[in-house]
């Protein structure tokens, strides 16, 4: 087996306790309060009714992959292009939410396998500026999709952001431009892109790579949508129904194939990959080792 | 209350004095030196603008319209709808001739008068737009027409049918379009340049920017009121977006400015919008003759070099322009 | 200039006046006597009112080309696959339909110039057995486009139909499948297809080349639609409104590119071949001889 | 009122006689005497179907739906929505495996009960059940999928949101993409065929039948209304439009049919449904590694061929195959 190339760093199940975590969460749904460590153990999901809460990218990827996670577009990290300042300075408020998340930026990104299939996988996280989308996150996932498209990788995206980067002006919003153009290169080569959409999608990466996928799954009872609710209740002047947004709602609606409760979604995924990728086109030799590795 | 609109109130007076005097008399010392008091007062309001008067500018009610862009075409013949659902009035498109050049044309329509503008969706474009304008793309390619657009909206429609008709998806499509089209595509921002509902009309190999036009990630009320929660501060927020058109140049995310006339595009709407129409003929002209697959790799060259991040050694990997 | 091939035959200025023609002619909205040869020396429009009679399709073939017109598919005839009778036999309807409108089927198509542009037309007649598509239309409107590709010219079809002809049973139906067929194929090179859906325009005719066109034109107050009026009246049991499927309410909800009155038909299209058809193919010694006639 | 369901209730008595012999005894005379009784009186009623007969075969309320040949399937993952406007239940598609082979799958789909037959309207689709369609088709495509469809529906719906919403258009871009497809497609009509809106999703490289299904221009009922003012007269339409299996498979517009047992599919569905799998299977692995050029350049041909008309001599010049 070749060696890992240089640029690639390997995270073997890396998982995350934010500073602040106390012992006791309650559920905002049934009002339960919850040990914390039996909520992680149940991937962010209500022991007691099912409800989600947002889950850490890292997280995710735990619940996700066979074994190893190879992280890329770790060097890739925010600048201050507009010099930004509102009640903190933006490399203020960067440094804050790096702290608080553990994370370099609000999207992960890199290469593991999925019951065998290699795959590129990118997993926004809400903690980090509200999943908002900025030079960085549009770097990660151009060069996800860019990679992914040189190996001839399926790519999974999971969203979750606020939309564009304030902070990072018309250069936040040029990232739909990048990463739209990156999903149409990748397309090019017949292997699926998937998203799945978790609660929140919304702004400008619903706008782009999120709704430019092959399949989108949305994760049960996610916010979606391109305009936020608070926007649409100010333009409209009224209460918006209850489900309006929801994964539910656009399933009906038609903007979705699926919509996938949390504890189903690897298994739905490894489905997916299943029937949308040939596995023909993957050799023995590259069965048992991930494809990927071998540059 | 635009800024820009109260202040030229300010010199109605003066102005009218200066034509009543013109009338009796094109010489006299009087005229001269009131002229020239106009002249100075014109630019000390006018001269140096800060961002929340250039979005004052972008919106002032006598701005050219993209109906003015479109009535001095050559020619221009509307294709109306999405062939789904609606024809969306807050888009339109058709075929062009622009400078004896056939190109295909989308424009966001904000309308003149309040009729005109609640039938418009004062140029907040639903999906049905959006997808008006995709299949108007697809179709352009497919002619070998260049696409040639003008983006004039405070933002995509935020209303429940939009969202129920799925605008994200409509705003990506029109986006993924643009990145297939295999033919020359120029975007200008001549009032408003809203967020996404402004680019998915605006991905382009050469975009012109009006000098007081201005194009933001967020409305600064918009941004205001998420900052501070209060819409009231838009003044700061403008001017903490880098909305403009200077800006936009250096960040590279503009290629090509067209300045304005002392007091805005209004003052000489006409001979702004052939200044306009010739800085979109000039750029097409040098594009012309690209093959569609060296056009598609230039534009994915140019948005994938747009942005500013540092690397771990805390130096900027990729440079602005 | 060459020899105009062996297989077209010419038709110059072909001029039908059915044999029921009567002097005069009552307007169905104003109710005003016309004087028949005013109406159509006026292109089927009253006079009056500006209500649009259906029209003959040589009679649009000379109001729209600027001189000859080349008529092909002359030799594809109706055939009986299903030795079909109702009330009569088919073969009797086609004779009596054939006497009655002087025409060989239910489309007349070739090629023409519209004010220099050398273009493949097609021309739909209601008035053979209601503009229904059989096998001869279907395989007249194929070998239209197949010409026309082989040609490189701009494509122009005038629909007017009742739909897929029961008298030819699936036959019929299929034809929806050929003409796709050919339109696609068609596209392939570059110049544009163009319909112009004249009054009633439904069911196969509609659901097949009428909607895939570049661009699709709607002659003022024509009825277009998939299910006609009164099936739909049956289905839902209640009275449509009066604008229903006309081709004013299909432009409001998306549908059509334009809405036409017929006197402005043929500058429009001259229009819409100087945006969409690149000039510079044709050479000047192209520009005096129709290219058609080069082969 | 069915004529399939009605003969049948004149065998009940009888079958359950023979229930009731078989199980006090497997060998008596009387036993046996009645099995060739019910056996030669199936074969009487079911032996030799008319048109008619047939049609009311494909309406059988227990013949198997589309639904029985999706739970039949390997595995079936839905795939929703046109990505615009409704997901539309009277279609499902989704991806599927077949004997092992991956597909995309698309289905008309009747309820098996009123309340189901409600929300599928009857297994009348509606535009955003054909743009949904199309969306999969190009999905297969790209992903190089074969198509596989199953047909089961008296028409494309003909109400009044179908026609706002360009049913027209969305059938005829249904054709297209099948047209443009780069993977074999493989149709079956299983029920009803009714007109276009079974042709949407039936244009194919080969079209397998069930013998009992039925496929026509119109609806017997409907051409009976308007050749005769008189929809009692369908059973004559029917016989006239030749709608049958054997009709279509002699006319080149269905390739292949699959036998029913005596007395229609629904006498064994299960069995029926498999042996339907099989044959497309069958088809499929002759399709297979066939390039996306030559199955369009054959299916081009095969229907450019389809039709039948005389030249001027009179005589045929296309003739049937
Ligand atoms: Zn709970
Ligand atoms: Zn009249």
């Amino acid at each position: 087996m070749p060696p890992i190339p240089e640029w690639l760093r390997l995270r073997r199940d890396k998982s995350v306790q934010p500073e602040d975590a106390s012992l006791w969460q309650k559920c905002p749904r049934c009002n339960e309060m919850l040990y914390r460590k039996d909520v992680a153990a149940n991937q962010w999901v209500c022991t007691r009714c099912g409800y989600h809460f947002r889950m850490h990218a890292y997280d995710r990827i735990n619940a996700l992959v066979d074994g190893d996670f190879v992280e890329i577009g770790t060097e890739i990290l925010p600048g201050d292009p507009l010099a930004w300042t509102d009640k903190r300075p933006y490399p203020a408020k960067l440094e804050a939410d790096r702290e608080k998340s553990k994370l370099t930026e609000a999207v992960v990104t890199g290469f593991a396998t999925l019951d065998g299939f290699p795959v590129a996988l990118g997993v926004m996280d809400f903690n980090f500026r509200g999943g908002t989308m900025g030079t960085v996150v549009g770097e990660r996932i151009a060069n996800l999709l860019e990679e992914a498209r040189r190996r001839r990788l399926p790519c999974i995206i999971f969203t979750a952001s606020g939309g564009a980067r304030m902070e990072e002006g018309m250069l936040a919003l040029m990232q739909m431009a990048k990463t739209t153009q990156a999903v149409e290169r990748f397309m090019e080569n017949g292997n699926p892109f998937i998203t799945v959409l978790t609660d929140p999608t919304t702004g400008g990466v619903s706008a782009s790579f999120a709704f430019q996928a092959d399949i989108i799954i949305a994760e049960a009872k996610a916010a979606i949508g391109f305009a936020g609710r608070r926007v649409i209740e100010q333009t409209i002047r009224q209460k918006l129904p209850e489900n309006f947004q929801t994964a539910e709602f656009l399933l009906e609606k038609g903007h979705i194939d699926m919509v996938v409760e949390r504890h189903d979604l690897r298994a739905t995924l490894v489905r997916m990959l299943d029937y949308a990728v040939d596995r023909r086109r993957l050799t023995p030799a590259l069965k048992a080792v991930p494809e990927f590795a071998l540059q | 209350m635009n800024v820009i609109v109260e202040r030229e109130k300010s010199l109605v007076e003066l102005e009218a004095r200066l034509a009543q005097l013109r009338e009796r008399d094109t010489a006299s010392g009087e005229l001269r030196a009131l002229e020239t008091k106009v002249e100075e007062l014109r630019r000390d309001m006018f001269g140096r603008l800060s961002a929340w008067e250039r979005v004052n500018m972008a919106r002032h009610p006598k701005r050219p319209l993209a109906s003015d862009y479109l009535a001095a075409l050559d020619a221009f013949d509307e294709l109306h709808g999405d062939r789904h659902f609606r024809d969306d009035p807050a888009l339109a498109g058709g075929f062009a001739k622009l400078r004896g050049r056939r190109v295909m044309v989308l424009a966001q329509q904000k309308g003149s008068d309040t009729k005109e503008n609640v039938r418009r969706n004062f140029g907040m474009v639903s999906p049905e737009g959006y997808r008006k304008a995709k299949r108007l793309m697809e179709l352009a390619s497919r002619l070998r027409l260049p696409i040639v657009s003008f983006v004039d909206t405070s933002g995509a429609d935020p209303g429940i049918g939009s969202e129920e008709r799925a605008q994200s998806e409509a705003i990506a499509s029109c986006l993924l379009a643009l990145t297939r089209a295999e033919v020359p595509i120029v975007a200008t921002i001549v009032g408003e340049g809203g967020s996404g509902g402004a680019l998915a009309i605006a991905l382009a190999d050469h975009v012109i920017m009006a000098e007081n036009a201005v194009y933001s990630v967020a409305s600064p009320e918009g941004c205001a009121a998420i900052l501070w929660g209060d819409a009231a501060r838009a003044p700061e927020a403008a001017e903490r977006l880098r909305l403009t058109s200077a800006d936009l140049n250096t960040f590279g995310i503009v290629d090509e400015i067209v300045a304005e006339p002392l007091g805005g595009a209004h003052r000489n709407g006409p001979a702004f919008v052939q200044k306009m129409l010739d800085a979109v003929d000039g750029a097409l002209s040098r594009l012309d003759g690209l093959s569609g697959e060296t056009l598609r790799e230039a534009r994915y060259m140019k948005y994938r070099r747009i942005g500013a991040w540092r690397d771990e050694t805390g130096e900027r990997a990729v440079a602005l322009p």
